[in-house]
């Protein structure tokens, strides 16, 4: 129906990827600013309760954090390679990076239930839950309280990664993308950088110092 | 910003970019774990917040293609930051400005923690505080 | 209804499933249009209540229970279900693109589910009024809001859903207007509404996921006791009104700007000028909403806020204050030399600059900190807000509503008595809310269902105020209704307007236009030679 | 002049010096707003009539704000914020600051009443008694949510935050009566959260101070003749009749049982069984002590049989009902021994 002079939807092709790239990076700003909010919380108690979020952290499983911090930063590096792999034509080789990536956030994920697990035990449990002997006192409670939200939902955040990663993966292993149409795999493997990110600043502060 | 290219290919990391940055990837994490091996004290967290920062900056850059694309895209990040980092530096300064008594916990006693209370609903209010439906 | 022109967006498929499954958007304005007209007469009604039980002290028609829901009710949805989603959603997905010479949005997908996304959180909203509705203000202050017995967990979440219909508009317009303007239509040529909508754009995506946050801690702690803000666990009331403002006061930007960049298009369009200063405007425009975020605490001058705090806060509202007086002076300006036509668009810009100005100072008065501990949550804080959300912005949208009927609906509507009702509509508004800020004056604190009888006579003018707009909205409702099947046929361009939303048919084909316009200037350049100002 | 335009704003009577300081601010900042709000409306008019549309096709030039005048629309404004900014400022930070001599008292809000506690006694419900020409500092509190301590003739609010203390200081020059509002939304009776501020002369108040101490009646109180709620009669009765001598309303036992959280509970009594606390129970302790005796205290209390009449019996019922715990921290922590810290 409408007539020849109508411009298509993107003007150019330079515009749907500029529009692509922009839309995952306000994106990516909303998600950055959803954590703002317990990022401050956390910020604000810790300077209230100085100790007792010392003591709490000193309970933190260190080596199992930082087993973690590898993984996903291993997965990051994959994740890049198959973006290099898609670009330069190689959507087979992509395929098989992303979903080995995706295989190292589900073992990030065994490892935070092994960890989730033993606070469980210890009765290290948020808010009313909280029952944790061995740091008794005031502000630790809100200390687990926040860990649980924040890597709870980091963990959300990771679980939705590791689906999007495995789609991609199957989907470029099964030649969708190429040099000329690899923005999906761009994108997706943008959020799962940010996932990435956003647990780079969750370690120390959680785990750390 | 028009005449900007939205991407700029030769930018684009090879393979030897891309692990390279890995590599020191995996460095910086290596090393902030070792830096809380050593005793450390009040340095600790900003140190461990510039290595995080630096290497968020590098996987922004690199993996994240920020170098690639136009420099608008990397003020969406930029103003996401700053706008975080104001929250959180004006809440904390405005909770350790107030007056004493007003700070969190307050001069009252927090009740006692573990085994203060064997069930743990009983720490919830016995009634909602205001009316339940008529 | 058969629209005039013989091919439009309205006919190319008539049937509901057309219109539900459209990626059209100026389908998705409409839609979003009569959405939040319906939640306006949700908002309004209750408001009507409110005042109908404050004409005498003690009960006039209702408890205070009830009373302490419809106040909820009547903030939760104006703020989130009228307010927010108004201009942008309605107006700006119907203008922005045809402004900037697009087929369509950048994401026309993400724009329906958006509709989806709103749809679903009203609901759910609806479904928490039914089950009693929340009584804690649409505040949602901690502690009040984690121990009440009523069903605030439904309205927390149906705010949840609407935020995230909130970021993808707000997500999907700045990836419109970085990438899909028509070749040649560089920035400083933007139209202002454009400009506006931007700002708007930023201050949701950045702001809302922040509120999102809050709600879900505030949901927490009421289903699971996450005690994050409760105080007997060590927590801070406090943090929460940090967290909650620095949404909710950019929020308040979210309201005004896009009603700011309505007034931008009409007050050039019926002065048939330029913008007087367009950088001044484009400028305020991207201040507010960057320096909006930084002034969230004068909400909190007496809530136990640090001296460092409060002034801090108060200095930076100062600065956005400077924003809006610089509009003002602009679009004062821009009827300097006019040829001004007294249209009903036009009525209600003057209504705005001046309700908006006064509402304005007193905002200013509240950032000299000393002023706001008499005035902080009193009856003046309830004139201040309205003053801007009903003096400016719901004017700044019964504005935008005429100015582009014809363009939405290819219709006229009668001109006499639109001006007659936009004249009555803003007697109404001074007589409902004067009275509010001498009552702040008074005293008389906010959100009370019972006051001491002193302040009962301003309350009676008050609420004989409020009827008189309740009248003028209803004879709104009927002139405009009726224009939609019987008003004449209003031709591409009834008002002779420059403004580049008009280059297309009116109502717009389905992809806008046929031939993509050229922009060799910005909107709203009449005149044909440069006249310098000492002329 | 200053009674005209307090008269012309509908303000309300300056109870304090902090009110007639920050009056003129107002006064300034009003009259400045009204003066240019009718400049714009002047000039808004006068260009609709001057300018308005004639003919269908009317030729305008094109009109561009110089440089010089967008500054002068910037810079004006913006000089006399800042202007206002500073002298607010100043207002506030005075206002902030506390002096060292001043008198405290402490505010405790509760759904839906204020209780003011002063460092040796006494303690009055909804009454707040000060003396004149002294600065008075309010140590306030809440019980349960939030609630705003706010005296409109005083100019002055702060929020009463549960667990922490914010302060407010105020002085009233001369004797008066003053209405207290709570100015945040606290629930259902937040609109009949009211209580008065009375100002005494400073020998009034002293002679006041000492009956207290005394113990006598609240209703000794010079013009104080509050309407007073069931539960509000009941805590006076209760330290009339001595009551609190042996039960606490904290939740600390003593030589009685504590009233708080009493009324509903399952009471085990001494002798085996149990017992649930409610208006009948209540009332026969009262009436009849060593009926039923909760195990674990000594059956001393003595009988009060003809000394309450029916309605003090209710109105102390009242009391205890009204004594239910809204959250374990906060109940637990009675009236806290604020120690000055400093800021």
């Amino acid at each position: 129906m409408p007539p020849e002079a109508v411009t298509e939807h993107w003007g150019s092709e330079d515009a749907r990827k500029q529009a692509a790239y922009l839309g995952m990076w306000v994106f990516i700003a909303t998600e950055v600013l959803l954590f703002a909010g317990l990022f401050t919380a956390y910020g604000v108690y810790r300077s209230v309760y100085p100790e007792a979020f010392r003591a709490a952290q000193l309970t933190m499983e260190v080596g199992l954090g930082t087993l973690n911090t590898f993984l996903l930063v291993s997965s990051s590096i994959l994740v890049a390679l198959a973006v290099h792999a898609v670009r330069g034509n190689r959507p087979g080789l992509g395929g098989a990076l992303l979903l080995a990536a995706a295989l190292l956030g589900i073992v990030f994920l065994g490892v935070k239930g092994v960890e989730y697990s033993h606070h469980v035990r210890e009765g290290g449990l948020p808010g009313d839950a909280y029952r944790f002997a061995e740091v008794p006192r005031v502000g630790a409670s809100l200390f687990f309280t926040l860990y649980y939200l924040l890597t709870g939902l980091h963990a959300l955040h990771v679980t939705v990664g590791v689906s999007v990663l495995t789609v991609l993966g199957v989907r470029s292993a099964s030649g969708a993308f190429g040099p000329s149409y690899a923005t999906p795999v761009e994108l997706g493997g943008m959020y799962w950088h940010l996932v990435d990110v956003i647990w780079l600043f969750v370690y120390p502060i959680l785990y750390l110092s | 910003m028009a005449e900007d290219a939205v991407e700029k290919p030769e930018r684009q990391l090879g393979v030897a970019g891309v692990l390279v940055v890995g590599a020191v990837l995996l460095a910086l994490t290596t090393l902030t774990y070792l830096l809380h091996k050593l005793p450390h004290g009040a340095w600790s967290l900003p140190v461990a917040l510039l290595i995080a920062g630096a290497k968020g900056l590098l996987i922004a850059l690199f993996y994240m293609h920020l170098r690639e694309q136009r420099a608008s895209n990397g003020l969406v990040l930029i103003t996401s930051v700053v706008f975080v980092a104001v929250l959180l530096t004006v809440c904390v300064l405005e909770t350790r400005t107030r007056f004493r008594p007003t700070i969190p916990p307050g001069p009252f006693p927090v009740e006692a923690l573990p085994g203060a209370m064997e069930d743990p609903r009983s720490a919830r209010p016995p009634e909602p505080a205001g009316p339940v439906n008529p | 209804m058969s629209p005039p022109a013989a091919e439009s967006y309205l006919s190319d498929g008539r049937t509901l499933w057309s219109w539900l499954t459209t990626h059209d958007h100026k389908r998705i304005g409409v839609m979003f249009l009569v959405l939040t007209l319906f939640f306006f007469l949700v908002g309004g009604l209750f408001a009507l209540a409110l005042r109908i039980e404050l004409l005498t002290p003690g009960r006039t028609i209702m408890g205070h229970l009830a009373y302490n829901r419809m106040f909820t009710l009547h903030g939760v949805t104006m703020v989130w279900l009228f307010m927010i989603p108004a201009i942008p959603s309605a107006f700006g997905n119907f203008l922005v693109p045809l402004m900037i010479g697009a087929r369509d949005v950048a994401f026309p997908r993400l724009n329906l589910a958006s509709v989806y996304l709103y749809v679903l959180g009203a609901s759910v909203t609806l479904w928490g009024m039914f089950e009693g509705g929340a009584d804690t203000g649409w505040t949602f202050y901690t502690p009040y809001s984690t121990t009440t017995g009523t069903a605030v967990l439904p309205v927390l979440v149906g705010v949840f859903i609407i935020g995230f219909s909130t970021i993808v508009t707000g997500l999907n317009f700045i990836a419109t207007v970085h990438t899909l303007r028509a070749p040649g239509l560089t920035w400083m040529k933007l139209p202002l509404f454009v400009w506006a909508i931007y700002g708007t754009s930023i201050i949701q995506v950045l702001a809302t996921p922040v509120l999102g946050m809050v709600l879900l801690l505030v949901a927490l702690e009421r289903v699971v006791g996450a005690g994050i803000f409760d105080p007997a666990r060590g927590g801070d009331p406090l943090l929460f009104q940090h967290l909650f403002w620095f949404y909710s006061h950019p929020a308040v930007y979210i309201m005004v700007l896009p009603s700011m960049g309505v007034i931008s298009e009409a007050v050039c369009a019926f002065s048939r000028k330029n913008a007087f200063s367009y950088r001044m405007i484009v400028y305020s425009t991207l201040g507010i909403a960057f320096v909006g975020f930084f002034t969230w605490g004068h909400h909190m001058f007496a809530s136990g806020q640090s001296i460092f705090g409060s002034g801090a806060f108060g200095a930076m509202s100062m600065l956005v204050a400077i924003f809006t007086a610089i509009k003002i002076f602009s679009w004062l300006g821009t009827l300097y030399r006019g040829s001004i036509a007294i249209e009903s668009p036009l009525i209600y810009t003057l209504g705005f600059m001046f309700f908006l100005f006064f509402g304005g100072m007193i905002g200013v008065a509240y950032s000299t900190t000393s002023l706001n501990l008499h005035w902080h949550d009193t009856y003046s804080v309830v004139a201040h807000f309205h003053f801007i959300m009903v003096g400016a912005t719901v004017m700044a949208f019964l504005g935008a509503l005429h100015y582009w009927f014809p363009k939405m609906f290819g219709r006229c509507f009668p001109a006499k008595l639109a001006n007659s009702a936009a004249v009555l509509i803003i007697f109404g508004f001074i007589t409902t809310f004067v009275p509010q800020f001498l009552l702040g004056n008074m005293g008389m604190p906010r959100r009370y269902a019972d006051y001491p009888p002193h302040f009962q006579s301003l309350h009676v003018a008050s609420t004989a105020g409020a009827s008189l707009l309740a009248f003028g909205f209803l004879i709104i409702a009927a002139y405009l209704a009726w224009s939609l099947k019987y008003g004449a046929v209003a031709g591409d361009n009834p008002w002779g307007s420059d403004g580049f939303e008009w280059r297309s048919a009116s109502p717009p084909p389905t992809h806008n236009f046929h031939v993509t316009p050229e922009y060799p200037t910005g909107p709203h350049e009449y005149a044909r030679e440069e006249v310098p100002h000492a002329a | 002049m200053n009674e005209l335009l307090r008269r012309l704003f509908f303000l309300p009577e300056q109870g304090s010096t902090f009110a007639v300081k920050v009056d003129h601010l107002h006064y300034f900042l009003l009259l400045t707003t009204l003066a240019v709000a009718v400049g714009i409306g002047t000039v808004g008019i006068v260009f609709l009539v001057r300018y308005h549309r004639r003919t269908a096709s009317d030729a305008t030039p094109r009109v561009v704000a110089p440089t010089w005048m967008e500054g002068l629309f910037i810079g004006v404004p913006l000089s006399l914020f800042l202007l206002w900014f500073v002298l607010g400022f100043q207002q506030f930070v005075w206002v902030m600051s506390p002096p060292q001599d001043a008198l405290d008292v402490y505010v405790t809000g509760k759904q839906w009443m204020w209780k003011f506690t002063y460092p040796g006694g006494p303690s009055a419900i909804d009454t707040l008694v000060v003396p004149a020409g002294r600065p008075v500092r309010l140590l306030i509190t809440s019980r349960d949510v939030i609630h705003s301590f706010y005296v409109p003739d005083f100019r002055m609010k702060r929020d009463a935050v549960p667990s922490r203390y914010t302060d407010l200081w105020f002085e009233a020059p001369k004797p008066g009566r003053h209405l207290v509002l709570c100015a945040e939304y606290c629930g259902l009776d937040h609109s009949q959260m009211r209580a008065e501020v009375v100002v005494l002369s400073p020998a009034d108040f002293e002679s006041w101070r000492d009956a207290q101490r005394r113990n006598l009646p609240v209703a000794a109180l010079p013009g104080a003749n509050t309407p007073e709620t069931m539960a509000v009669r009941g805590e006076r009765i209760a330290t009339a009749q001595g009551c609190l001598q042996c039960h606490t309303v904290t939740g600390a036992p003593h030589i009685g049982p504590t009233w708080l959280g009493l009324y509903g509970r399952k009471e085990p009594l001494e002798g085996g069984g149990a017992v649930l606390a409610d208006e009948a129970y209540l009332t026969e302790s009262m009436m009849d002590p060593l009926a039923k005796v909760v195990a674990g205290y000594a059956p001393v209390m003595p009988g009060y049989h003809g000394r309450l009449s029916a309605e003090d019996s209710g109105a102390l019922v009242e009391f205890i009902k009204s004594l239910r715990p809204l959250r374990p921290g906060v109940t637990a922590a009675e009236e806290p021994v604020y120690v000055p810290t400093g800021r």
